[in-house]
């Protein structure tokens, strides 16, 4: 069973040489820790920045300068600045390879529900909606069970939804999954110790796991 | 070349009325137009629209004008971290529209460009699309969304000049120019207001047709709303 | 009867302190020489400038700054550059204040033609369908007949359309013309030892002339 | 940081293909993207859809590619000041598409905005307006408009860096932006390539996400055409 940690370093695994993506927060985050060595990524803050770098050092924070997390963060060489309009303009565009985000719930045609609980205070979609609906490549980084213990994978999103047949990836503590076009999940891999059948048991969607999955490899 | 300067944030606001809709740059609390804030607080103006990414916190921001009961209704894209906000939401004092972040950002583009509506597939098959005209291209759905009809603009820049054109800084762009654009009245308040002719006219991010009146804030708090740091090895 | 450059100055009349203006090639362009001292005005060239300057002292010419009509200009302090998207964006958004620009052809119903003429070469219509199609104060500069001595004021466009119902005002060597908001050009100032009735003769669509019209002051 | 630059023009445009529909940018003759039109003219690819506001003249810019017969099809908004074209379009070898400014300029937009069609009143009543979807919006009537679609946009820019980013000079800038950002491969050609960390975040007009390949040029002609001079007193 992985640790956020491990969830992202897991993630990271997808990040090809020359990607442009766009972390949510949360776990997603935790992915810019984990980016090998020799692979040239540009990270995408869709409040207007390209290429952002790492937190400043103590006493060197701008107010200006932030991410969509609103946390204080720096700019790399090459970075650039934009505005929002053209910030969701390439994420509509498909200019952004990778999108990896967190969810209450992923259904197995690909749906996602991640911004609304009803009866609790709804904060708001900001931009995972525009998100969801215009990747090419979208990773979620969840739990495999929520905190009731129901799983969180689902034949179809009980929450109101995100956005629709979009996800391609699931990641969680258990399990790398595929969905697949036809539907369904597909284990690809199991987190270290964990049974194909626990990982059945957690999983209320549709599971193929018909020939068994590896254990993933971290390092 | 036209002069926009007033002299400060209650000559600018001066004929923001009640029941006025507002659009006001920033994105959490960077870029926020804290002087118009300060001064529509004072004014005590009611029962306003304001069209912004977020909500402001409790007592910075937005949060100011909803301390005071201000607020008629928010189109937002994120309203966290706002305890009075909730209260005045969960009571019905406010009324609030969600509406996705890229959503906002394009029909603010939309009415600065002068195009009636505009389509994006976020959305499609939620809630947000519920009463939408919903239209296919090439094989993938698209919800038709309107430019939004704002009476005035509020927006800060870093520097701008006597001719209304401004500059932003870093990610305190985010909103401004596309609010800029937007507004019937823009009104822009800058860290530092300069004579015409000393920006580089290839840096200027929004050109000053757009901005109807402009001056020099005073005692910006910029305030950060998550100081994270990494430690010096 | 006004020549090219008195046509221009009467136009220049009609320029209000504050104004964004945009000039289209030909007569227009001369009106920039008029402007009234104490009046500030900010001229737009639509391939991307505000804040158009005179033309370069010799040997100061840049080519990376040129005009819609391709000539090499200066900029004022106070320019801004842009691209054609948003230069037409701010056109669409009407925040041009006025645009004046030549034609063919104008109709009583304020319809233009000026970029198409059948059975000859078409050189295209530029940018002169958007500011026809947006701009809320058109002023058409242009001669009051043709080469062939054919009135160019008609009750109806014979050549191909740039834009329908959309000029308010004709300014000729002979004349200064509104466009009736219910159709009919209505005379307003007559050039300088021209009649009412030489007027009438030369103006093919309706003329309403009932109560004479002054002669045109231009100092 | 992503490195985008390549050898130069040859190696820039190397998968161009017979059929391809290119986005050119610039305003006349002004910044165009020079030094791949030559390598294109060199390369002798045929059959081209070319998506540009103008046609260049004679023998500078797309005119040049005229000469040797490679253009099919021009999109355009004025194709003035060039006999060759003229030539070609009388006897039927080539094709021409006129459209309005702004429309060509927003439909590269659009592609670069991810948003399918966009609406405008240009060409409304007139034969542009032929064949066109017609949607009335607050009393007034708009065509709807499609995104183009292009295999590759060629654009030139004052400075550029590794990473991508563009930085144009004065109305050099025009059409080369938004033409950046709507072709599936952008190729870049610059008067000075830096490396990435020299130019000022605030100051990059296209983000290098928008640019597939970069490389500096060589030999800028940068003809003017027409020389408009006042005399000094």
């Amino acid at each position: 069973m992985l640790d956020k940690n491990g969830i992202a370093k897991r993630i990271a695994k997808e990040i090809r040489d020359g990607y442009y993506v766009n972390l949510g927060i949360g776990i997603p985050t935790l992915v810019a820790n984990f980016i090998p060595d020799g692979i040239n990524v540009v990270l995408q803050s869709e409040n207007g920045l390209l290429g952002m770098g790492p937190f400043p050092f103590e006493g060197e924070e701008d107010a200006d300068l932030i991410n969509a997390g609103k946390q204080t963060i720096t700019t790399l060489p090459g970075s650039s600045i934009f505005d929002s309009a053209m910030s969701f303009g390439m994420i509509r565009s498909q200019k952004i390879d990778l999108t990896i985000l967190g969810a209450m719930e992923v259904s197995e045609n690909g749906d996602i529900a991640n911004w609304k609980i009803p009866g609790k205070m709804v904060k708001g979609m900001g931009g995972a909606m525009d998100l969801v609906a215009s990747a090419k490549n979208i990773i979620v980084a969840m739990q495999h069970v929520n905190k009731a213990g129901e799983s969180k994978l689902l034949p179809k999103c009980s929450l109101p939804l995100t956005g629709v047949n979009c996800i391609r990836k699931v990641v969680t503590e258990l399990a790398v999954l595929d969905i697949l076009p036809e539907g369904g999940f597909k284990l690809i891999e199991r987190a270290p110790g964990v049974s194909v059948d626990y990982i059945k048991q957690v999983t209320a969607g549709r599971l193929f796991a018909d020939d068994g999955a590896p254990e993933m490899i971290l390092d | 070349m036209i002069n926009k300067v007033v002299a400060g944030a209650d000559e600018a606001i001066r004929d923001i009325k009640d029941g006025s809709t507002l659009m006001l740059g920033g994105f959490g609390l960077c870029g926020i137009p804290e002087n118009c804030i300060t001064a529509l607080v004072k004014k005590g103006v009611k029962r306003l629209t304001c069209i912004s990414n977020n909500a402001g916190v409790d007592d910075f921001g937005i949060g100011l004008m909803l301390q005071q009961r201000q607020v008629k209704k928010m189109i937002s894209s994120y309203v966290g971290e706002n305890a009075e906000f909730e209260r005045q939401l969960l009571s019905g004092e406010l009324e609030v529209e969600l509406i996705p972040q890229g959503t906002l950002a394009t029909r603010c583009m939309a009415a600065g460009y002068g195009m009636p509506a505009i389509f994006t597939p976020a959305g499609v098959g939620t809630e947000v699309a519920e009463g939408k005209e919903i239209r296919n291209f090439n094989g993938k759905d698209y919800l038709m969304e309107y430019a939004f009809d704002a009476d005035f603009a509020l927006v800060k820049a870093w520097k701008g000049d006597t001719a209304g054109n401004l500059i932003f800084r870093s990610t305190s762009r985010n909103f401004n120019p596309v609010m800029a654009m937007a507004g019937k009245i823009t009104i822009a308040e800058v860290e530092e207001l300069v004579e015409a002719g000393t920006l580089d006219p290839d840096h200027v991010h929004t050109p000053g047709v757009y901005v109807h009146r402009i001056f020099q804030g005073a005692n910006y708090e910029k305030r950060i709303e998550q100081r994270t740091v990494r430690p010096r090895n």
